[in-house]
């Protein structure tokens, strides 16, 4: 039936809806499991004032690195922003606003907001500057900082195998922060390389149910490898 | 001597039991992963979503879509398990890895850890290590005892912005092994053919020195 | 006459949309899957953890591992996804159930449910009722209008222990379908033979009657 | 490596060191995905004042209610305790402390635990008898209340195959409470009905990495069917 066919047939369609000033989630850690075509579609669109959400920002030329070129992104959270020449010049000329935030806590912020939890204690962070300003709150004798969730506008996911409905699997350790990003998007899209019939992923082996997604595109991938490394 | 990089790997390796979940930084604390002692197996943990690391692939298994934290290619052993960043920081935070190993710029006396900021110099961002050294029990550090300049790096008090607060317990440097307890560097061990003094003047945190400071031995 | 519960279940299946993602509590709720309206497709949550809930087993298809929310025995269908009861409220905690059915004891003009707990009484327990009601936007109650001593459930205030607070915005009795806004209940439409007297009567709650309440019809 | 095999060969093995006075958190829905051996090992060694953290208590004379008969259990925490005349008649008769617990919150709070996250914010329960006394607090306008997480001495878990690692699979809506109790356990302890070789299970389809489980047993089990329905 129509209501569940989540398959869009281009680029275009897919990221359909985006505008500037929006907060985008990227899954993807380094240039693995990255919405390579999805972020391509951005940049095409030349939407800016973009707050993006991503562990990190791609590299020069490639990733969410290709949407610093036309300078689309304002504000970017994010573990690590190494790797890329473009953004640390943009950061020091404070062409963009980084909020550098840890890597376990920006997971369980997408985690939160796709999960209807508001806020969470973590000690990560506590007694550094990632905890200032931040409440402090003590259980079990240890100090534990509050971090609040994270929604956005439209999330982006590279997914390996899903169905129509919008079931997906992810392939290795390109898993990463897709299934989080999946969860806290008000419009999830996700591209994949290869899109089944419903019944033919075994149900107990989707990482992201389809109630997350609203809609799919099969797309090629580049799969660019950031630190080739092959032994002897 | 100062101990090398390898040198540095292999006595952290020591500390490795059978049995432990490891995560291991990047730079020296990954080549321990080249001195896992005989009979003892561990299983490493990447925070990106793999536990059961395993060697760096072939030419032919060489796979995009398999990399570790430090965003090498790598393979997973027989056995492994590959996961989401939320599970896998749900392990760390949670405190079920044995063992944690990361390099540093500077430690102090409290066991405060200063590993991802130098103002106006270096602003890449923490990555996991916040998460890391704020969910283990169990830490190793591993840095140069000193700058190239010869100022120390174990120190009173960081003056670098924190990475994690009174988390890290033992330090190893290419001068000595030392615990932090009780607000002090322990010397317990000491670099073959280094001596006390060197550590002593080299350490400008407060630093005890128990009467017997033994010298670590390497196979050739 | 006040509908059956195969009638009730009947008007609800009418507010179900191609598309929709829908999770029925025990009882009438359960039966609205009966009524799935031509041309329509939803989805069925389960809580314990399955999306696509399909129909009750053969006897060859019969798994003790495969069960609904209310313990019974069913099937997935094809495309269905199963998961952790941690992943399942995360779906309905976060809003992406698009519609909840579920039944109660009482309702109030303020939104307010009472459906898990009738002190001295009946402990059971809230199962999964105030995590759907405090997770969904869009709930439809469905409950007799009336104890059977003629007492309304439809209250200024609810008297019973809450299972959330002002999160009901639908109604449906076996005498009506109302909708609750602004504190009141708005009467939508009453069941076939059904006067508006007999609801104001039974309503204790603040009642909005428009001019015209139109007649529910079913099909024979 | 003996390191990380984890299996044991006996169910006394497998709860050695449960003691009276511990918090046991156990896995399953209903009667289904339960760890129905251990639970009877529980029952031979005849420790009581257990806190049990479990979704439901099984029903009289199976799954968690075999504890209710020697009077084990003296403190539950629970979203859904009918099918079980001994539980209600202890309950009112105030031999046994039940907390009852919204489903997700349980489920939550068990992930928080074996998370490292100690309290959690949640719309789930506000201004009902569940939110009395905990704190509340505004994000966006809407209410929540102050969840804490749970962590167990012991946690009992069911799954359907694992290897010596303790990497676990489940069958089906089997799945339920089990992997959250799996990572909120001190010591966790998972009975499957096949034990296969490091390798066979696929490590992206693991739903239980072994890093959270102490012991492995192979068992046999009745799984009883509280609500057979068939078509007809």
């Amino acid at each position: 039936m129509a209501g569940f066919d989540k398959r869009v047939s281009s680029y275009k369609e897919a990221m359909e809806g985006i505008e500037s000033g929006m907060t985008v989630i990227a899954g993807g850690f380094g240039l693995c499991g990255i919405p390579e075509n999805l972020i391509a579609e951005i940049k095409r669109r030349g939407v800016h004032d973009l707050t993006v959400v991503s562990n990190n920002c791609g590299v020069d030329g490639f990733g969410l690195g290709i949407l610093l070129e036309d300078r689309q992104i304002s504000k970017i959270l994010a573990s690590y922003v190494g790797e890329n020449a473009l953004f640390e010049k943009q950061m020091l000329n404070d062409e963009i606003e980084v909020v550098l935030t840890p890597q376990g806590t920006l997971a369980e912020k997408m985690r939160a907001g796709g999960a209807g939890i508001p806020a969470f204690y973590t000690a990560t962070g506590y007694g550094t500057p990632i905890g200032e300003g931040k409440e402090v709150r003590v259980f079990n004798d240890r100090h534990y900082i509050l971090e609040e969730a994270i929604i956005g506008d439209f999330a982006i996911v590279k997914g390996w195998k899903a169905d129509r409905y919008g079931n997906v699997m992810y392939r290795h350790t390109a898993q990463n922060f897709n299934p989080m990003a999946a969860t806290a998007g008000k419009i999830t899209v996700v591209e994949v390389e290869e899109i089944v019939e419903p019944g033919e992923l075994e149900p107990s082996q989707i990482h992201t149910p389809g109630i997350y997604v609203d809609r799919i595109i099969q797309g090629t991938f580049e799969k660019r490898i950031e630190k080739r490394t092959v032994r002897s | 001597m100062a101990l090398t990089r390898e040198q540095m790997a292999q006595r952290v390796a020591r500390e490795l039991q059978d049995g432990f979940y490891v995560n291991l930084g990047i730079g020296i604390p990954t080549l321990v992963a080249n001195y896992i002692p005989d009979g003892i197996d561990v299983m490493l943990q990447s925070e990106n979503g793999l536990l059961g690391m395993g060697r760096y692939p072939t030419e032919e298994e060489l796979d995009a879509d398999m990399i570790n934290a430090g965003k090498e290619t790598v393979t997973a052993r027989p056995g492994a398990a590959i996961f989401s960043s939320a599970e896998s920081f749900a392990m760390i935070r949670g405190g079920h890895v044995d063992l944690t190993v990361l390099g540093a710029f500077e430690v102090d006396q409290q066991g405060n850890i200063a590993s991802w900021m130098i103002p106006g110099k270096l602003i890449k961002g923490m990555g996991g290590a916040m998460d890391l050294v704020a969910g283990a029990d169990n830490i190793i550090c591993t840095m140069t005892h000193a700058s190239k300049h010869g100022e120390s790096k174990l120190l009173e008090k960081c003056e670098l912005p924190l990475t994690g607060a009174g988390c890290i317990n033992r330090v190893l440097t290419d001068l000595a092994y030392l615990e932090i307890k009780d607000g002090a560097f322990i010397l317990k061990e000491r670099a073959p053919g280094v001596s006390v003094e060197e550590i002593v003047e080299k350490t400008a945190g407060k630093l005890i020195v128990p009467d017997h400071v033994p010298e670590m031995s390497f196979d050739a």
